[in-house]
């Protein structure tokens, strides 16, 4: 691994997106990155965080259009309360803040007791759960759906609500449409090697692959002989639409684990939209690359959202972030 | 300093225990002490069947834990797990820094500002902290968690009052507890997301919830060791 | 690797790109990704290309303000001169073309048969080499330094200067002034699988790296006991000052090699930044990410461009292309 | 198809062969099976001191070749040679393409729209084509490159004509040469970027080379075979 020990992983990252990103305020010894123009006056902010080890998830995706503030949190943890409290202090303008969480156990308890705790402060807080992952299922006996590449749909078109004056409950009730729309599916072709543990987080052997993984090093829950990316797309895309069953068009993000070269990503967008293009699913839009990732794992995930005017056009409108950038 | 005395409110062995404010921190420093000695198995454990990061969490927690109390030790029992459980939640994160943060602060505030406890009322407390965690992680018993090593260690404690050995009863049945998660489908956490492919494996943080009532046993027996009576 | 069959593997991401990118004009067929709005009045046209393996080096660069089109070979393989005769006469608008060209002996080969081609059907071609690799020596007994980093540097300013109407001679100048004041360097931590290989394309035994290594899986020229981030910045940037040494503030590449988490990354800029500092380097711009890369090779590189009041206008002059944008 | 004659003009072994345009193709073909059969070879000796596709590089172009030969096969065997270097030079990239594209292209202008050639002829125009290599690339014997095996083995052709056995000691000669790469240290092409370390190593180039001129021999002891003379 390219760090110098694993206990200053987080710190020495943050001090090197400081440097490189001018237009963000970087508190590197609280962790929390903050777009340099908050409060917004009269804007509603966002507020996202969660494990480290998922860039440019969430602080890539700091900046005009998109988030007001990300909590990074050690490798594959939760954020504590305190990083939130803090976020939220310094973005809000008055018109509140939307939490976007994505549903582990940990974010879910950090993010609630940091709503408690803001509100205190006079802080008015909504929260949004993201949790699109149909590999787990829904039930009372786990807990519950993960939040993965659904997540950047969520903070994309909130964030673009909010950029537009959307009051508080609309911006929560837009974010929570989203996730409700949108479904991901993810496969994992090799393990993930975290700063702690300095190994692979499971054992995959070559050869075999797992689905249905998610996106801390967590096996999946099925493993099989190595497939083609033809036979990935048709497993990953049925597998969301089982569950999706949209009714009009989706916009499609297709997503890298992180050490998936783009030429293989781009391959897999070709079978992905192949598959789509036969299961009768027209497509708006497709964004490929790697945004909600897992170190340095190999591997891919697809995210659907289904699609209606307005959420295009909050789709479409300017955003001005390290990692996702569009529009004028 | 814990120190025999005659109105002793805890038998251990032979000997009895004063559960205080020094006790409390030392407790708190013996699992600083465990975490950070196992914090390898803890998260191999996490491993299998998590994110392989409870040992770190675990040590970066009760390092802070200890840091805290050294700085300012707190000068009732209550005090000192009300500033573990604080400190707990701002610097572990993750599933364990909420709910262990919630299990010793709830404790600590059930205890109020009582310069001495006796067992039954840190099992007491301790139980009301249980209930917290469980209220707050919608977990129950069964489930694959913490609660199946903190549960049995909190009753083991109750019951166990003037039997003699307490502690070490305590974490015996903690340390069971955290083994017979092994068979246990989780419920709950990131190993629900596993379903069958939790059965095998032993629950990282039942694992570190044996090893606090470990910790609870060796602060007292410390306390026997350091006085020469047991 | 999530791919087909190694032989389907270029044709496949091209046919993904398209999906993904209404805004270039993709020929699967031939090979060839161009802009749409090509070939654009009055206007320098620039052509580049290389092995594929890279990305998003070249194709994620076409757009306003860099490449007019590039042009994708095999896996670390040059493209062949029918792909660079076609991009060349589908974006020539008559005011010439400028071939961007990485010094490897295969690249040279080919775009020079592909340059005296499209002269002889009447396009004014200029070429620039780029070569900006430290690691090698650039003497009578190599093929000379390697193109790497610099690329990049080269296809921004001098696509910005073409956007502004410069004149082929110009921007070829500035295209050379550009490289001759970049270099770079490069380590791995592992080595690449070439879907054609199968394998590790050469032997690295974890806890080791090879410094000085290329992007096409070419061992590098020394291998060491594993060292850390810190310990790598100083060798890799003093590596490039010992060649560079800049009289004004440089332009920072801290590259990513494709399977190197941002997380990594980021924090390695922070040590880079260091380093930088403590030589009394001025940085005027930096930027992050993986954009010259080598599949699922894990590593990094350093690319310093030394800058100056039209470099850094050039520089920051809109650009949209998938891979980089901004400016308005 | 070759086959005997008495104004022979190539002696191989004890039979004449006749190096006509369907001589070419067979050679042309050769090499195609050749490469494709020592494609993993060609692709481990460039993972070594390369990028490790050297074998595919050839495999690809050769394939397109044999594929072209057969659509319209050339009446000449300057055309056959002429079109296999078109084929490689828009088939291959990569230094070999081009390198490879020439020497068969140049060989084949050379030849003119002759409809057979001697033995002398071949080496003569594969001479030139080795030049024209030799220029393109700027390299010369010795740098640990393709030359090294092409020259041996056109020179061997020269020199051997009215010895018999001509190709099959062409193609001994040329595989000597792709085998005194091992020690050489590279100056030309990726594996210049190794310095010290592409010591030790067999050049893929000379070492694809050395097939040409096996698969030349090869062609030439077809016609045996087929006549049932050898
Ligand atoms: N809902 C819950 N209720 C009680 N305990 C839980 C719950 N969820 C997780 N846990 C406990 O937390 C442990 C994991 O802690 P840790 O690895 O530190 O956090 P994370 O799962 O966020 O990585 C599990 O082994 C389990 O014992
Ligand atoms: N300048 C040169 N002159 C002659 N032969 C060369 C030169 N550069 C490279 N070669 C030959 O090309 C071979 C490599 O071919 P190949 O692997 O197909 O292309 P690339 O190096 O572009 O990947 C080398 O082994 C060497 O024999
Ligand atoms: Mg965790
Ligand atoms: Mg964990
Ligand atoms: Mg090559
Ligand atoms: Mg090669």
């Amino acid at each position: 691994m390219l760090i110098n020990v694993s206990e200053t992983v987080v710190a020495d990252a943050l001090r090197g997106l400081a440097a490189a990103h001018p237009e963000l305020t970087v508190d590197v010894e609280n962790r929390v990155v903050v777009r340099r123009d908050a409060p917004v006056a009269g804007k509603v902010a966002l507020v996202s965080g969660g494990g480290s080890g998922h860039e440019p998830l969430h602080a890539g995706f700091v900046g005009p259009g998109m988030l007001s503030a990300a909590c990074p949190g050690e490798v594959f943890t939760s954020p504590v309360p305190d990083q939130m409290v803090r976020a939220a202090a310094a973005v809000d303008s008055g018109a509140g803040v939307l939490f976007v969480v994505k549903n582990y156990t940990g974010d879910v308890l950090n993010f609630d007791m940091a709503a408690e705790l803001a509100e205190d402060e006079g802080i008015q807080v909504a929260r949004v759960l993201v949790d699109d992952d149909v590999a787990v299922s829904d039930s009372l006996y786990t807990a519950g759906r993960r939040g993965t590449g659904a997540t950047l749909f969520v903070e994309k078109i909130a964030g673009a609500a909010a950029d537009e004056g959307a009051p508080l409950e609309r911006v929560e009730s837009i974010a929570r449409r989203v996730n409700a729309v949108s479904r991901s599916f993810g496969v994992a072709l090799s393990a993930c090697t975290t700063p702690a543990k300095g190994g692979p987080t499971f054992d995959l052997p070559p050869g075999e692959l797992e689905l249905g993984v998610g996106i801390h090093g967590e096996p999946g829950r099925e493993r099989r002989a190595m497939m083609t990316s033809r036979e990935i797309a048709d497993f990953a895309v049925d597998a969301v639409l089982e569950d999706l069953r949209p009714q009009g068009p989706v916009m499609a993000l297709v997503n890298g684990m992180g050490a998936t070269p783009l030429l293989e990503l781009y391959g897999f967008n070709a079978e992905v939209q192949r598959v789509l293009g036969e299961r009768g699913v027209p497509v708006a839009r497709i964004l490929v690359g790697n945004y909600v990732t897992s170190l340095d794992m190999a591997g891919a995930s697809v995210t659907l959202c289904e699609a209606d005017e307005e959420l295009l056009r909050l789709w479409d409108a300017p955003v001005q972030t390290p990692a996702l950038r569009w529009g004028r | 300093m814990g120190r025999p005395r005659t109105d002793a409110r805890a038998a251990v062995g032979a000997v009895s225990v004063v559960l205080d404010a020094e006790f409390c921190r030392r407790w708190m420093e013996a699992m600083a002490t465990a975490v950070d000695r196992e914090a390898d198995r803890l998260t191999e454990l996490d491993s299998a069947i998590g994110d392989a990061d409870h040992g770190v969490n675990m040590r970066r927690g009760f390092a802070a834990v200890k840091a805290a109390l050294e700085d300012e030790p707190p000068r009732t029992p209550g005090a000192v797990l009300i500033l573990a459980g604080r400190q707990l939640i701002s610097t572990v994160g993750g599933a364990s820094g909420p709910l262990y943060g919630t299990l010793l602060r709830r404790a600590g505030k059930s205890l109020g500002d009582a310069a001495e406890v006796t067992p039954e009322q840190l099992a007491e407390v301790l139980g009301a902290g249980v209930a917290a965690v469980a209220q707050l992680g919608g977990a129950k018993a069964g489930d694959k968690t913490m609660l199946d090593a903190l549960e049995p260690g909190v009753a083991a404690l109750g019951d166990a009052t003037r039997e003699g050995e307490v502690f070490a009863v305590a974490a015996r049945a903690s340390l069971e507890g955290a083994v017979a998660t092994v068979p246990m489908l989780a419920r709950k956490g990131r190993a629900s997301y596993l379903g069958q492919r939790s059965v095998g494996h032993q629950d990282p943080g039942a694992s570190s919830s044996a090893l606090l009532f470990a910790a609870l046993a060796e602060a007292a027996e410390g306390t026997e060791a350091a006085e020469g009576t047991a």
